[in-house]
């Protein structure tokens, strides 16, 4: 009846071409820097990364670490963001479907549809602003996406 | 309940607070009323290595008029307001929200300030802010600024403030005709939906809380206003709408048009 | 009636619990005492791949840390009641160990305990226990738990059943009864789990003193003697002479407090490995992970009636959850203390019931208020309401025409219901009719009408309960599966001065006990109250006992003190014969003394009990001293009924329901203390309402809980209730001394479907025939859009 | 960290760890147990005392904080062995069963009085919306209330 795996899903026009961004979600360096949070990034096999992060959204600040791994590629059309990341305040588990598609003459448009999964006291706690979290951090993925696509 | 071991600096100046958190950045809380952070810091979802009480600091909490605009001092309790005789005659508004939050023991400790730096997207002084399009007073290193409200409630728990900066006070405008609407969480008793509603003459300003992970102006309603309620259709026109146990999106949605009704028929 | 019998006596226990003197278990400190805490784990079905202590071992102030591996491995906590398949295949009953194994069975399960030298240090110490999970697919729901290719709980058996009973007639003959019935009402729905809350969380202290080689438990229990069985008996082996169990204070139980724990268990046996005492209070988080929750029936029922209405045939089928593990009382919720309750008020001639136990990857559940029967009434009431709406009665109208005809018990015989129970007495269109006097039932129904014309949604519902109490018969319910005697002791001790010290097996937890018993000793025996002291809650001061829970304090336990009432003024009337130099059946008891029949000749109990401990001169071969203890074994049940009202509007922008009204007639038998019943019944009736309106512990699919604060449970607070008005009518109970019968529970029984009934009632018109519980605004409202 | 309070009249003083709530602070170093704790997330108000006049939850506020502070808690409420009149009436009316939340509600109710001596039942109930009770169902502690408010404005 009720789930408490969080629905993630957008979409985000982005002034880039597919090309363009399809490269720097796939580079570690520019995933590092633009996701909310990770410290590090670590390639430890093609497309699987150790991620070290902090976060910290109000109330809650954790420490996480795990994998990350982007798998299913489809060059410049979708791919599959896997991330497992655990920390004393709880466990995320999320998979989430990318999809980029031209949109207008330059733009791009990102879709993205998944389902985070929660545990431990994250979970317990953390259900009244969950659905909120995870529209901020994809806001902020997004924006700094874009900042790095106007810095190139 | 036991939050992990932290070190507890009193701040005595504005100064003070703003060169401790510049020194400790990421590893530090600001400290007011508490009764947001204190409770996770119980829970050990977030183990600040310092808290600077920013609560002793002479001169954040008083409330005064200045011209047409009332200074809210950020460390004022939501009692302090509720019962100060300036924000009941000239910005009623806001003593009604005031009146919504939390419980008497929780108005007697949380402040104006807290609450907004902390950004809860349930909290009810948002929507008012946003509606009364008050301004956020906000000091740090390279001085005092203000933002206006309208930039300053960026994301869930998150706003416009830099790292080392704190809020010292609000100014609002002062607000003849203004309304404040709650529907609550029943347990937490924070917003499902939070609606403020400023009339002048032809025209209406609506904040928005609860609804979105981050509160809003609903400009479609605005736009829409015809001296009736009918635009509260418009409330959640191009707004991503949050859903909980309490409130699925279809519900939220339907809630926010009610109060947003409600707050214009008010 | 007596000088306090039925009088409003101010309660004794006031004075410290309003000055804050009251002596809860947190409250104690002991030389020498660790604090405790608990690694629990973040998922609901896991494999522990492995543990590392060694850094907590290492952290300031550890004295030690113990996983499942550390000599605790072995024990287990039992369960006390045994309910087998219908089939006769022995109920499935696993280890509930005192730390995880190897397994991981519900969210917040504890695979390691902390022991340190202050609180801070404790809970510093297990955030650095790590531990490696394998998550595991987890199932929470009842009914998907006995689906194919559910999750298994525990992989010994092939399915998650615990049991698979049943009671009633026969199926096939009521099934057939359903056919030929000129009506058929069905329902679909869950009566959700929910949390007792009691605002005292547990809280256990282990103290073991080497020298005499004793352990003393000061916990927060409803039954001291029960833990200090099981915990010796059954789970450390430890002879019950070297265990003392202390239960001062207790903030609340609602059942949450009946258990023996695993928490008790440990600590008990951590502070022997230790050598000093052990404290653990649970955080308000851990209590909604750890504390035996409530109710999580999954129900599919069908009543038939003949064509004037009258009930022909009831068949139900549930599930009922039982968590991972079976809690003390858990498998007797849902069976014997559900079933047996399924002719409520009611000549339902044909009535049958099975119930499936399903294990799931949740806490246990077990007996909250009311056990078994709020969840028994709610499925009547409910279904007599809508049975009504359906074949356009009046739902009133409805149950008067299927009242079990006014018995008292003595001339008339009790009522033999279907399912097993007896009733003692009952007079159930009395409560009915005094409740619609009170709500003014037939001007609510006028205001109602009109208020629908302006697009107002008033609503009114009713429910007639009955309950059974005074728990229980021993022998009944030794062949119900029972493992333990359902009696009570009650011991006085009259001192050499007259002054009287009674030692009761029940416990007071809110109930007031303190007040209410001496109310009746002082009457009995005619002295004032301020000469009588009841104690309670020490296995060493109270000879034994069975403790408080199935509204059984007053009607058992109460029962064993007169019994020990009646022995001392047996023996008293010796001595006062023997002083009076008169013969006994000429002497006659009043007022504190024994008096020569038509003389003024008389003396004093003050008298006659200095005589008995100063025997010089005293009748002969008649031994010295004025003490006797009593066991108390219940003949029957004791069953409680009445009537509760509530009024509703909803608002029709929101679907937010406003409690207006709520009216309760109840009939508890003979009362004591009118002040105690009214807050009993106010409590409850509370309670019930938080289920109807507001209560309801989720676990999500993957068995994590997004319920677990008060930011997310919603619980009944001062202003989403309004005053409760009460009236009674008397039915004495025909089978103990007191003719009393119990009111723990009644409200939270009667209330929870009066209020889901008025909101149904509310929005009739819109073509609304039910709502799943809780009724949050939410799905009121999309309940009205359909 | 070095605080000094007075509590219920008489001054103390203690070096403390921050972490220390004032609820805990109260109940473990000083002994007054009268102020209880039951939850996490300020939710229930077992714990709330008046601090410099104005009722609180002490398990929401750290000890260091109330430094320099005047505290009353339910063990100051009454007068030697003269309850306070708001005690009287929760005794009176049976505003209480296991006693559990019954510091709380009497140091709320003290601040709702404080505030409206002559508080409706609404405003009564509005003003009880941090404390839960599980016994009472509040129908006897907001009747308890009103007589208090009745007997100190007497």
């Amino acid at each position: 009846m009720i789930s408490h795996k969080m629905k993630i899903n957008g979409k985000y026009d982005i002034n880039a071409s597919s090309d363009v961004i399809w490269k720097m979600i796939l580079d570690p360096e520019v995933l590092e820097k633009i996701t909310p949070g990770i410290k590090s990034l670590e390639t430890t096999d093609t497309d699987t990364y150790k991620a070290v992060s902090e976060v910290k959204i109000g109330p809650v600040k954790g420490a996480f670490n795990g994998n990350l791994s982007i798998k299913d590629k489809k060059e410049k059309e979708s791919c599959l963001l896997v991330i497992d990341q655990k920390s004393k305040i709880g466990n995320v588990v999320a998979e989430i479907g990318i999809k980029l598609a031209p949109s207008e003459e330059t733009n791009t448009e990102i879709q993205y549809t998944g389902e985070a999964k929660l545990s431990g006291k994250l979970a317990v706690m953390g259900q009244r602003i969950m659905s909120g979290v995870v529209s901020t951090l994809s806001k902020q993925f997004f924006k700094a996406l874009e900042k790095e696509i106007e810095n190139k | 309940m036991i939050p992990a071991k932290f070190d507890y600096i009193k701040a005595s100046s504005v100064n003070e607070a703003i060169d401790l958190l510049d020194k400790h950045g990421f590893d530090a809380k600001i400290l007011s009323g508490g009764h947001s952070l204190i409770p996770a810091m119980k829970l050990r979802l977030n183990q600040p290595e310092v808290v600077i009480d920013i609560s002793a600091i002479p001169g954040m909490n008083t409330i005064t008029e200045d011209g047409d605009e009332i200074v809210i001092g950020a460390n004022c309790t939501h009692n302090e307001i509720l019962k100060s005789d300036l924000i009941n005659n000239e910005l009623n508004i806001l003593a009604q929200a005031a009146k919504t939050i939390g419980d008497i023991q929780v108005r007697n400790r949380g402040t104006i300030g807290g609450s907004l730096a902390h950004a809860d997207p349930s909290a009810d002084y948002p929507a008012t802010v946003l509606a009364c399009e008050a301004t956020i007073v906000a000091e740090g290193k390279n001085g005092s600024r203000t933002i206006a409200a309208a930039d300053f409630f960026q994301g869930i728990f998150t706003t416009a403030l830099e790292d080392e900066e704190i809020i010292t006070a609000i100014r609002f405008p002062k607000v003849a005709n203004g309304n404040y609407q709650k529907f609550y969480q029943s347990a937490s008793r924070f917003a499902v939906v939070g609606v403020a509603v400023v009339k002048n003459g032809d025209a209406v300003k609506v904040g928005v809380t609860g609804v979105a992970d981050t509160p809003y102006r609903a400009t479609a309603v605005e736009n829409a206003y015809d001296g009736t309620s009918s635009a509260a259709s418009h409330a959640v026109d191009g707004v991503e709408v949050m859903s909980d146990h309490f409130a699925d999106t279809e519900y939220r949605s339907h809630l926010a048009k009610v109060y947003v009704k409600k707050a214009l028929e008010a | 009636m007596g000088k306090f019998i039925g009088k409003a006596v101010k309660r004794r226990e006031d004075a410290r619990f309003l000055k804050g003197a009251g002596k809860y278990t947190d409250d104690i400190k002991l030389p020498k005492m660790t604090q405790a805490a608990f690694v629990r784990s973040p998922y609901a079905h896991a494999k522990i791949l492995s543990i590392d202590t060694s850094e907590a071992k290492n952290a300031d102030g550890v004295v030690a840390v113990y996983t499942a591996q550390d000599g605790c491995g072995e024990y287990g906590v039992p369960c006390g009641w045994q309910v087998d398949f219908k089939n006769g295949e022995t109920m499935r009953e696993p280890q509930h160990p005192l730390l995880a194994k190897d397994k991981i069975r519900h969210l917040g399960e504890a695979v390691a305990i902390v022991i340190a030298e202050s609180l801070e240090q404790a809970r510093d110490a297990a955030e650095l226990v790590e531990v490696d999970y394998e998550e595991l697919p987890a199932v929470t729901d009842p009914k998907k738990a006995m689906e194919e290719g559910a999750p298994l709980v525990h992989d010994q058996w092939e399915d998650n059943a615990a049991f698979d009973w049943c009671i009633g007639n026969d199926r096939a003959e009521v099934e057939a009864a359903l056919e030929n019935a000129h009506h058929v009402t069905e329902m679909e729905y869950i009566n959700q789990r929910v949390a007792p809350n009691a605002i005292e969380p547990r809280s256990y202290i282990a103290d073991y003193d080497v020298n005499t080689d004793k352990w003393t438990l000061y916990t927060s229990t409803q039954n001291p003697h029960l833990i200090r069985l099981l915990l010796c008996a059954f789970v450390l082996g430890i002879p019950e002479h070297k265990v003392r169990v202390v239960s001062y204070d207790v903030g609340g139980g609602f059942g949450s407090k009946i258990y023996h724990y695993t928490e008790e268990a440990i600590l008990t046996w951590v502070s022997k490995e230790i050598g000093r005492p052990v404290k653990w209070t649970s955080d308000r988080s851990e209590a909604f992970l750890t504390d035996a929750h409530g109710r999580d029936h999954v129900v599919h029922s069908k009543m038939g009636f003949d064509k004037d209405g009258k009930i022909v045939a009831h068949l139900t089928d549930e599930y009922c959850g039982m968590g991972a593990y079976l809690s003390t009382f858990a498998p007797a919720v849902p069976t014997y203390l559900h079933g047996t309750l399924f002719q409520g008020v009611y000549t339902t001639p044909l009535i049958h019931l099975n119930v499936v136990g399903p294990f799931t990857h949740a806490v246990p559940v077990d007996a909250y208020r009311g056990a078994g029967r709020p969840e028994a009434t709610y499925l009547l009431e409910r279904i007599i309401s809508k049975a009504a709406k359906e074949m356009n009665m009046d739902p009133a109208e409805l149950r008067f025409k299927n009242f079990i005809p006014p018995f008292d018990g003595v001339k008339e015989s009790g009522y033999q219901t279907q399912v097993a129970l007896q009733y003692d007495s009952g007079n159930y269109h009395g409560t009915l009719e005094r409740g619609l006097e009170m709500l003014g039932y037939e001007d609510f129904r006028k205001e109602q009408s009109e208020a629908r014309k302006n697009g107002r949604l008033l609503g009114v519902g009713i429910s007639t309960y009955i309950e059974a109490c005074g728990i229980a018969p021993s022998a009944v319910v030794g062949s119900l599966g029972a493992r333990a005697g359902l009696y009570e002791v009650g011991h006085v001790r009259v001192q050499p001065t007259g002054k009287v010290s009674v030692y009761t097996g029940a416990h007071s937890h809110g109930q007031g006990h303190e007040t209410v018993f001496a109310q009746f000793v002082a009457d009995k025996l005619g002295i004032p109250m301020d000469d009588v002291q009841i104690e309670h809650g020490d296995t060493e001061q109270v000879a034994f006992g069975m403790g408080t829970y199935g509204s059984r304090s007053l009607a058992v336990g109460g029962s064993a003190i007169i019994k020990s009432i009646e022995k001392v003024l047996e023996k008293g009337a010796k001595i006062a014969a023997h002083k009076l130099e008169a013969a006994e059946e000429d002497l006659e008891y009043a007022e504190g003394k024994w008096t020569v029949k038509g003389t003024d000749k008389s003396i004093s109990f003050g008298d006659v009990s200095l005589t008995a401990y100063v025997p010089h001169d005293y009748p002969e071969g008649l031994e010295p001293g004025l003490d006797y203890s009593s066991f108390y074994d219940p003949a029957n049940f004791t069953y409680p009924f009445g009537t509760h009202i509530a009024v509703v509007e909803v608002d029709p922008d929101t679907g937010k329901v406003d409690l207006k009204r709520f009216v309760a007639c109840d009939d508890v038998g003979n009362v004591m203390n009118p002040m105690i019943v009214d807050g009993q019944i106010h409590g409850g009736v509370v309670q019930g309402i938080g289920q109807a309106l507001l209560e309801e512990v989720v676990y999500d699919e993957s068995g994590q809980m997004i319920t677990g604060s008060y930011m997310d449970y919603a619980m009944p607070r001062a202003d989403d209730v309004p005053m409760i008005e009460t009236d009674r009518t008397v039915t004495p109970c025909p089978h103990n001394p007191l003719g009393v019968k119990g009111a723990g529970e009644a409200g939270a029984i009667g209330s929870t479907p009066a209020v889901v009934s008025a909101v149904v009632d509310a929005l009739s018109h819109l073509g609304v025939t039910d709502i799943q519980m809780p009724l949050t605004p939410q799905r009121v409202w999309k309940a009205m859009q359909n | 960290m070095q605080i000094s309070t007075t509590i219920n009249g008489k001054t103390y003083s203690h070096d403390i760890e921050p972490r220390i709530s004032l609820a805990h602070y109260l109940r473990e170093i000083l002994d007054l147990t009268g102020t209880h704790i039951g939850c996490d997330t300020s939710g229930c108000g077992a714990c709330t005392v008046n601090l410099n006049g104005m009722a609180v939850k002490s398990c929401t506020l750290l000890a260091v904080q109330a430094d320099g502070g005047e505290i009353t808690t339910i063990e100051g409420m009454a007068d030697g062995n003269t309850m306070h009149p708001i005690q009287e009436a929760f005794k009176e009316h049976h505003g209480l069963q296991c006693g559990f939340c019954t510091p709380g509600m009497v140091m709320t109710a003290a601040d709702i009085i404080k505030n409206n001596p002559n508080p409706t039942e609404e405003e009564i109930r509005h003003g009880l919306e941090g404390n839960f009770c599980r016994c009472t169902g509040y129908h006897n502690i907001v009747k308890s209330i009103q007589h208090a408010a009745e007997k100190l404005n007497s």
